[in-house]
């Protein structure tokens, strides 16, 4: 086990180092940062001067030893907009975008779970095609849509929820459901086929053939085992997800969280921000993932007990 | 004197499909009742419309009764709500099933799961059913039942697996056990257990066993009174004594003979048979990478195998599940790159064959596989399917593929006009059919079959042996045949090799081999054997001397023959 | 349903004194940085005046220019080109230092001496003509200009030299008595000024905070407390204003307008802002060499159905650069840029364009409405003949040699032509360096007298033939000065300020009120 | 009796024949995708014949008007004008000619690439399989939304980014599928077979495994359309997608957004499309799962 956790961890620090690496080299060919630094209309002599100043007139490998430098101090270098730490301006970025992704998934798994089950249990009759059906446009509907008819509903029209900001318990609502959205819609149709595949399985059969309540038959056998596959997902679909979602949202309602910050960064070619951006998103997908194969793994006795 | 259970009328439909049509008959107290037929006759069906689990199967119970009768009287099962069958499932009656891998929820330990009874049915708390539940597994001679509780099912062997669902499905005395195919998944050894374990726990509680089975080895092992089945109908009942000994039906006569019966003696050996194929001192190893930075380790899946086969002769290769025989026959064709050894196919070394000479080898040495559904490539049709071989060898042009493929179908008695159709078109024993058809389109010199009836019912599987049978004859092809089925090697073969972990144990004529066993596991397989001798049932088998059979000289040396041309290993006689 | 929103100001005005007067802006940008003497953008601009001063303060309630004392009290040409001036007493810094002289001359001297690569660039483009400051005593110091000054006042009211305090800058990073690039860079996040707000919490890019600062040498401030708060998206401000959890939005385009003004709680100010967008283009591309082509390109544009489409007709569309906050520089009278879709194709035909693709590139979304202004003057252009295409990049690429034509504005950063037109199109001035203007000698001596003719008719003159060159040979086509809305709550009293450079938020004393209701 | 189902269920192949049994197959909603569908890719394929004005043509003084049916309604713009006084009627249809283009020419080369690396990867083995499941295991660690955002903002977004990003997308899983595909049919008796038969590597590979990889990666490519779509939306209503004045569904609710309280026309028939078509297409591809997974098992 523990050469096991060795080992993913190397696997993670190449992967981050070959991610952070990409970025770098692929920012430098992107244009200089200058023209979106210091804005327009400046002469030459001008921006020879704020080039030295940016450190921007080092060779590409020095700038990029810098970089790897700048690791050590921790602060990430300086943002070329910002003008403090890298780390500072992260670090502030992170949490609001942790919470969102906390309550949009945690929405998620409360409702997509259950439906999931009732669609997979009633797979050949109303109940579960209409959950079906339901799922499906929900996972048509793009999130943004989603989100500007909420606003358009719910704030603009009836003013009953704010839109900007996370300051209150109420700004989580619309920003939640938009994120919820099409997460809830693709955890259900896995769950419900998760479900199915557990359904048909002859443990069933022989649970039911012991005299068990369907209550316990579906939860206690059925979904121990589907949730197996269920978290094998989770992690994928949904950091995917949620990334993208973040984004929208964090646009949308004027979220001041890290996909943000990583548009605007990438836009005012903010190369520190950026890159360090990046890395803590890589970052938290891995440990994300990592976790839930570990949880993975537990879940299941076959992996835990087998073989290394 | 009632019955425990009176089945009357009982039909059941799946969709618009009847499976089970007007079938009645009664299981008497204490006795146990034999359920017989082919796949599709209902059996299956009609077992689980006695629990009414036929319902979540798709299936309904289209009419007829299901009569329990009990101390407070009969109870209509059909009649019964959800709630009261539940006080019946698992406690009055109760179930084990074909498949002990897939029958044990993979994630919940076994004492979990054996518990669960005893919780539900017996009110008892955590603590005490598990308590109870070492005492089932303990009772179904489950070696250390303590540490067994915390164990997951996939810790445990096939036949360990079906003794916990046995352990589960006796914990609470029910007065009748269904058992489906319960030995049907398991090695012959495990099955004689399981079938010896089945009869002593009947006769400990005193329940009646309502016994659904193919085999009608196992029948004659464990009924008192057998029902045949065909089509979802009745076609026979009676006591077994009576049906084995004079099958009133035609149906029933049948299937008696299409059973092979192990001492129904052998193909008279092909007279002054020159060597077709000789395999000297093989060994295959696979490596298996055993964790990280561990390193590989390798593992002798066949070692030190030598062995030879005649024209026109048959080699029956026998053997439990895991114990090479699949290896070799690959290893043989070189589908498997053999590690060591010498394979001489007309007197050429294929191991050491170039790709021309190893293409060469392929056109006269074919293979048949167990699965018919998955040995056909699903997108291709018939025409295409059969003659691949010989277009690939250039033995057939384009243009006359089809007239060889409708050739072809005709040698192994299907219609000619099914070229045009595809695979999922045919039932199984058609399908294996057309893989003999794939076989023979380059009129090769031998065919290793592997397991090449297994997956068929048995009136299917006597067909196809018979066709073999009769292509050898016409043909004057070899045959390497491939079976755990020690009865159906007998039917086949010419000579039998037996093979355990690995090894040759005993090889030499059939007769020879199967009257005067010299090797001890060969003595085993063959007491494992269920007799279809219904007057004197076995005792118990007797154990294997020796856990694991210590590696012969790798060079196939070792064996010692105790009669003419009859070989057994050294070390084990 | 609306109770738990946040409580607005207006709630919380109408007893007056007992509570706290607090108000939200929902902005859409909020700056990086605060730093008044580098920043001279219109993002950054909305945030100086409340909390910084300038020697020389302005009447801003007038359109043109009426200085008043700022943190000098009075000033004195003491030569041609040495001015003097004499600094308030009592004025304190929000960090509770007492202003002296030596904290304007460390100000001043910022600027006209940098040595911060940052304010090398702002000084080079509008300070220049200034030597040094100098400290006479406690509260006295001297300008030292190069060449005489016509724009002495004007250049002393600018954003770039407000005053911050020379100890503490100095203090914050490295060495205290030094001022190093570092500390220029701290102070940019931990801003301290003279003015009536203190800027008590600054996350760059998404709020600002400021306070009331109760040691304020003038009168005090109106309001507790303002939070400033970035909501990007035009329909969340709106939402927030409708929602109540803004008081005041900034950046409605008027298309919009019919929105605040349908709803009774709610209303919008507005005015012609003091930039221009405009249309540059490339003298130097080689499709575009000739300047009849050009000229075509801007003859072909029909700003007034720009302006009335995409603006409701709010907008100004002026015949010259010129606009009326230049005071007596303001020449209406000059007509540089028309209409004329005929002489345009004539000068096409004249100059022999063969319909070679013309790429107008665009910001996607950092101009109101210059996205749709793209799409509509390409569509103009179609009209005419020219084949054109619109080319959208976050990029400026005004330095590119390949860039054909594109949206740009021109800030009036102070109010004088030289402040608008100047900055940009000065000979070796930034679009001159940027190699897609080009002046000659003639260019740069009338260039000359415009900026340092002490006789306003000189300048006058000067920059009408400038005006003249620009229009025979054009690099730009001003387009309008576009109209900016502000929307705020019924019970709230703000405009912005006729005298101001542009988006300044102006909260100080006499500029915003409540309606009691 | 499973078996006799089959049997009697497919005859002789053909594509009306087909096209029959899938309809008789289909439930209702399933049919209603379907239509669905059909008359999206009709619409889209014929955008130009049926729009009734140019995408780009403006008038500038009928901006923002409303649809048919509404006060001030313009002749002849069914849907409304936008912004800039073009129909929104004809900028959908264009759009959704676009976006559908988009996400088949992105699918396809996601399909390709992810495919010929699966196929190498499953093939090969060793080294090469471990750098290119390395690869698929590094895309999987960073949010695929955010790559293609972070590529369009650095290197701009013209229609070849845009097609390139798109393309990128789901490469790694058509790479694990076609991996896994391989890696299963391999093993496969059939192909056994055919090697004891003699076959050639090259026979094998394209007369046994892709074929029978195929429908697999007939439902991810599906699946991957209406993602694909819903990615170019969403890049293009974040104002990183194909610019202006050029529409794709996603950019015209993009810009749009800002005029949503007084003019909602200009969104809601981009918006609507994007739901028929990820619905549609969702639906499609998951059914067609459904009925791969059941020829896959065989019985």
């Amino acid at each position: 086990m523990l050469r096991h956790i060795t080992r993913t961890l190397f696997k993670m620090v190449v992967t981050l180092f070959v991610i952070v690496t990409l970025v770098f080299f692929a920012t430098r060919l992107s244009g200089d940062p200058i023209d979106y630094v210091v804005g327009q209309g400046i002469t030459q002599e001008d921006r020879d001067l704020l080039t030295r100043y940016y450190g921007l007139d080092a060779s590409i490998w020095e700038q990029y030893v810098r970089f790897l430098g700048s690791f050590i101090d921790g602060q990430f270098g300086l943002s070329f907009v910002e003008r403090r730490p890298v780390a500072e301006i992260v670090a502030e970025r992170i949490w609001p975008s942790l919470q969102l992704l906390l309550s949009g998934v945690s929405l998620t798994i409360l409702v997509a779970v259950p439906l999931g089950i009732l669609a997979a249990i009633h797979r050949s009759n109303w109940i579960g095609s209409t959950v079906m059906t339901i799922a499906f446009v929900g996972y048509a509907v793009p999130n943004f849509v989603l989100a500007i008819f909420m606003v358009l509903v719910f704030a603009f029209t009836l003013n009953w929820l704010p839109v900007v900001g996370n300051s209150t318990p109420w700004h989580f609502i619309m920003p939640t459901i938009t994120l919820a959205g099409a997460l809830i819609a693709a955890l259900t149709r896995f769950t419900r086929n998760a479900m199915l595949d557990v359904l048909s399985q002859d443990f069933m059969r022989t649970a039911r053939a012991k005299g068990l309540s369907e209550a316990v038959v579906i939860l206690k056998h059925g979904f121990s085992n589907a949730s197996i596959t269920i978290l094998s997902v989770l992690g994928l679909q949904i950091a995917g997800l949620a990334a993208a979602g973040n984004v929208v949202v964090e646009a949308i309602f004027a979220w001041p969280g890290i996909g943000d910050l990583l548009v605007n960064a990438a836009i005012l070619r903010d190369f520190p921000v950026l890159q360090f951006a990046v890395l803590a998103v890589a970052f938290a997908v891995i440990i994300v993932n990592g976790l839930i194969d570990i949880a993975y793994a537990y879940a299941d006795p076959r992996i835990r007990l087998g073989r290394a | 004197m009632t019955p425990l259970l009176s089945v009357r009328n009982l039909k059941v439909g799946f969709g618009a499909t009847e499976a089970v049509r007007e079938l009645s008959f009664d299981v008497p107290k204490g006795a146990t009742l034999a359920l017989v037929g082919e796949s599709g006759s209902g059996k299956s069906a009609t077992a689980l419309s006695i629990l009414r689990l036929i319902e979540r199967e798709g299936g309904r119970i289209a009419g007829g009764t299901i009569t329990l009768h009990e101390e407070g009287g009969p109870v209509d099962i059909t009649a019964l709500d959800e709630r009261q069958l539940r006080g019946l499932r698992g406690n009055r009656i109760s179930m084990v099933f074909q498949e002990p891998m897939t029958s044990l929820n993979p994630v919940l330990t076994v004492g979990n799961q054996v518990a669960e009874v005893f919780i539900r049915h017996r009110s008892m708390s955590g603590r005490q059913a598990l308590l109870a539940a070492r005492d089932a597994l303990d009772s179904v001679r489950i070696p250390e039942p303590q540490r067994r509780l915390s164990q997951y099912p996939h810790e445990l062997s096939g036949g360990l697996r079906q003794r916990v669902m046995i352990a589960m499905a006796l914990a609470c005395r029910p007065k009748l056990l269904i058992a489906d195919e319960p030995t049907t998944a398991l090695d012959v050894t495990t099955q004689a257990e399981i079938l010896s374990l089945i009869r002593d726990l009947q006769a400990e509680i005193g329940m009646a066993v309502l016994f659904i089975t193919h085999d009608m080895g196992v029948v004659a092992e464990i009924a008192d009174r057998i029902v045949v089945l065909r089509q979802g109908r009745k076609v026979e009942e009676g006591a077994v004594a009576d049906v084995f000994g004079a099958p009133k039906h035609a149906y029933s006569q049948q299937l008696m003979a299409a059973t092979p019966k192990l001492g129904s003696g052998s193909p008279a050996a092909p007279s002054g048979a020159s060597k077709l194929l000789d395999v000297r001192d093989l060994t295959t190893r696979f490596a298996v990478r055993s964790g990280f930075l561990a390193g590989r380790r390798s593992i002798e899946a066949v070692r030190g195998v030598s062995l030879s086969l005649g024209r026109a002769e048959t080699l029956g290769l026998v053997g439990e599940s895991g114990c090479g025989k699949s290896t070799l026959a690959r290893s043989i064709l070189c589908l498997i790159e053999p590690s060591s050894g010498a394979i001489l196919l007309d007197g050429q070394d294929v191991m050491r064959a170039d790709r021309q000479g190893l293409r060469a080898m392929r056109r006269h040495a074919q293979m048949i596989f167990q699965d018919p559904y998955a040995s056909l490539n699903p997108r291709l049709p018939v025409h295409d399917l059969v003659t691949e071989p010989a277009r690939i060898h250039g033995v057939v042009s384009a243009r006359d593929q089809r007239d060889l493929a409708a050739e072809l179908l005709q040698s192994v008695g299907l219609q000619q006009d099914a070229v045009d159709l595809y695979p999922h078109q045919f039932s199984g024993g058609q399908r294996q059919r057309l893989c003999i058809a794939r076989a023979l389109s380059v009129k090769p010199k031998l065919i290793v079959a592997d397991e090449p009836v297994s997956a068929l019912d048995v009136s299917i599987a006597r067909q196809v042996t018979d066709l073999m049978l009769e292509l050898q004859q016409r043909e004057g092809i070899s045959f390497l045949f491939i079976s755990h089925d020690i009865a159906v090697i007998e039917r086949v073969s010419h000579r039998i090799a037996v093979m355990h972990r690995g090894e040759i144990v005993e090889t030499g004529p059939s007769q020879s081999v199967l009257r005067d066993p010299r090797h001890a596991y060969t003595r085993r397989l063959l007491a494992s054997v269920p007799r279809h001798d219904v007057s004197g049932r076995r005792a118990a088998l007797e154990p294997l001397p020796a856990k694991a059979v210590p590696a012969g000289p790798a060079n196939g040396a070792g064996l010692r023959e105790a009669a003419p041309g009859h070989f057994v290993r050294e070390n084990a006689a | 349903m609306t109770r738990f929103l946040a409580t607005t100001a207006i709630a919380t005005v109408l007893a007056g004194s007992a509570f706290a007067v607090e108000l939200t802006v929902g902005a859409a940008n909020v700056t990086g940085f605060i730093d008044p003497g580098r920043d001279h953008s219109n993002v950054g601009s909305q945030f100086y005046y409340n909390s910084f001063d300038t020697l020389v303060e302005k009447n801003y309630d007038k359109l043109q220019g009426e200085f008043r004392p700022g943190l000098a009290t009075e000033w004195t040409l003491v030569e041609p080109t040495v001015m003097e001036l004499k600094l308030r007493q009592g004025v304190t810094f929000h960090n509770g230092e007492a202003m002296t002289a030596d904290d304007v001359v460390f100000s001043l001297n910022r600027m006209y001496q940098a040595t911060f690569p940052p304010y090398q660039v702002r000084a080079r483009d509008r300070l220049a003509n200034f030597d040094k400051a100098e400290k006479i005593d406690d509260y006295t110091v001297r300008i030292h200009a190069k060449r005489e000054e016509p724009l002495w006042e004007t250049l002393l009211n600018l954003q770039q030299v407000m005053i911050i305090p020379e100890d503490y800058t100095k203090g914050l990073t490295g060495d205290p008595k030094v001022a190093e690039n570092d500390d220029f860079e701290a102070f940019s996040l931990k801003p301290v000024g003279t003015g009536p707000y203190a800027i008590t919490q600054l996350v760059p890019g998404e709020t600002l905070v400021w306070e009331r600062f109760d040691g304020f040498w003038g009168e005090k401030a109106p309001l507790d407390k303002v939070t400033v708060k970035h909501m990007p998206e035009t329909a969340s401000r709106i939402t927030a204003l409708k929602t109540g959890e803004a008081d005041l939005v900034t950046n409605i385009a008027p298309d919009q307008l019919s929105l605040i003004e349908s709803d009774p709680a709610l209303k919008a100010a507005g005015s012609a802002t003091a930039l221009f967008h405009v249309m540059i283009m490339n003298a130097n591309h080689p499709v575009l060499k000739d300047p009849r082509i050009r000229q075509a390109m801007s003859l072909a544009v029909d700003r007034d159905t720009l302006n009335e489409a995409l603006w409701l007709g709010k907008a100004i569309v002026p015949a010259s650069h010129t606009m009326e906050e230049f005071g007596e520089l303001y020449m209406p009278e000059l007509k540089t840029f028309e209409y004329n879709p005929e002489k345009a194709k004539q000068l096409l035909q004249e100059a022999g364009y063969k319909g070679e693709e013309i790429v107008y590139t665009s910001f996607p979304t950092y101009y109101t409405n210059g996205l749709l202004a793209a799409q509509a003057i390409v569509e103009m252009w179609k009209e005419v003949g020219i084949n054109g295409k619109v080319n959208v990049v976050d990029k400026w690429n005004g330095g590119d040699a390949d860039m054909m034509a594109r949206n740009w504005s021109n800030p009036m950063y102070f109010a004088d032509p030289f402040g608008s037109f100047g900055v940009m199109w000065a000979p070796k001035g930034p679009s001159e360096s940027e190699g897609r203007f080009n002046t000659d000698a003639a260019y740069a001596e009338a260039w000359e007298r415009f900026r340092f003719s002490k006789d306003v008719e000189a300048r006058k003159a000067a920059y009408a033939e400038l005006m003249e060159r620009i229009s025979q040979d054009p690099p730009v086509l001003p387009l309008y000065r576009p109209f900016e809305s502000w929307a705020m709550n019924k019970n709230v009293n703000w405009a912005p300020k006729p005298g101001h450079i542009p988006y300044v938020l102006d909260f100080r004393a006499g500029s915003i009120s409540f309606a009691s209701n | 009796m499973a078996e006799a189902a089959i049997a009697t269920a497919a005859s002789r192949p053909g594509l009306l024949a087909d096209a029959r049994r899938i309809w008789n197959d289909a439930n209702g909603v399933q049919r209603a995708a379907i239509c669905i569908a059909v008359l999206l890719l009709i619409v889209a394929a014929f955008a130009p014949f049926i729009a009734p004005h140019e995408p780009t043509a403006q008038s500038l003084i009928a901006r923002l008007r409303p649809p048919f049916g509404f006060e001030r309604y313009r002749e002849g713009y069914l849907l409304g004008t936008d912004e800039l006084g073009r129909d929104v009627l004809s900028r959908s249809l264009h759009g959704l000619q676009l976006t559908l283009i988009l996400a088949a020419l992105g699918a396809t080369i996601g399909l390709v690439l992810g495919g010929a690396l699966g196929l190498v990867s499953g093939i090969a083995g060793g080294l090469v399989d471990d750098i290119i499941m390395g690869a698929v295991d590094a895309q999987i660690a960073i949010p695929f939304t955010l790559i293609a955002l972070l590529t369009l903002a650095i290197f701009g977004s013209s229609i070849e980014v845009m097609v390139l990003v798109l393309g990128l997308y789901g490469w790694e899983q058509y790479a694990r599928i076609v991996r896994g595909e391989v890696r299963r049919l391999m093993a496969m008796p059939f192909i056994e077979a055919a090697r004891a038969a003699g076959a050639s590597g090259g026979r094998i590979a394209f007369r046994h495994v892709l074929p029978n990889a195929v429908s697999p990666l007939v439902v991810q490519f599906t699946l991957s359309i209406s993602n694909i779509v819903l990615l170019e939306s969403t890049l293009s209503f974040l104002g990183m997608g194909v610019q202006p004045p050029t529409a794709t569904l996603g950019s015209m609710v993009g810009i749009g957004r800002d005029y949503l309280p007084t003019a909602p026309w200009i969104v809601v028939a981009p918006a609507v499309m994007i739901l028929f078509v990820t619905f549609a297409v969702q639906i499609l591809g998951d059914w067609l799962r459904d009925r791969a997974d059941v020829r896959l098992r065989g019985r």
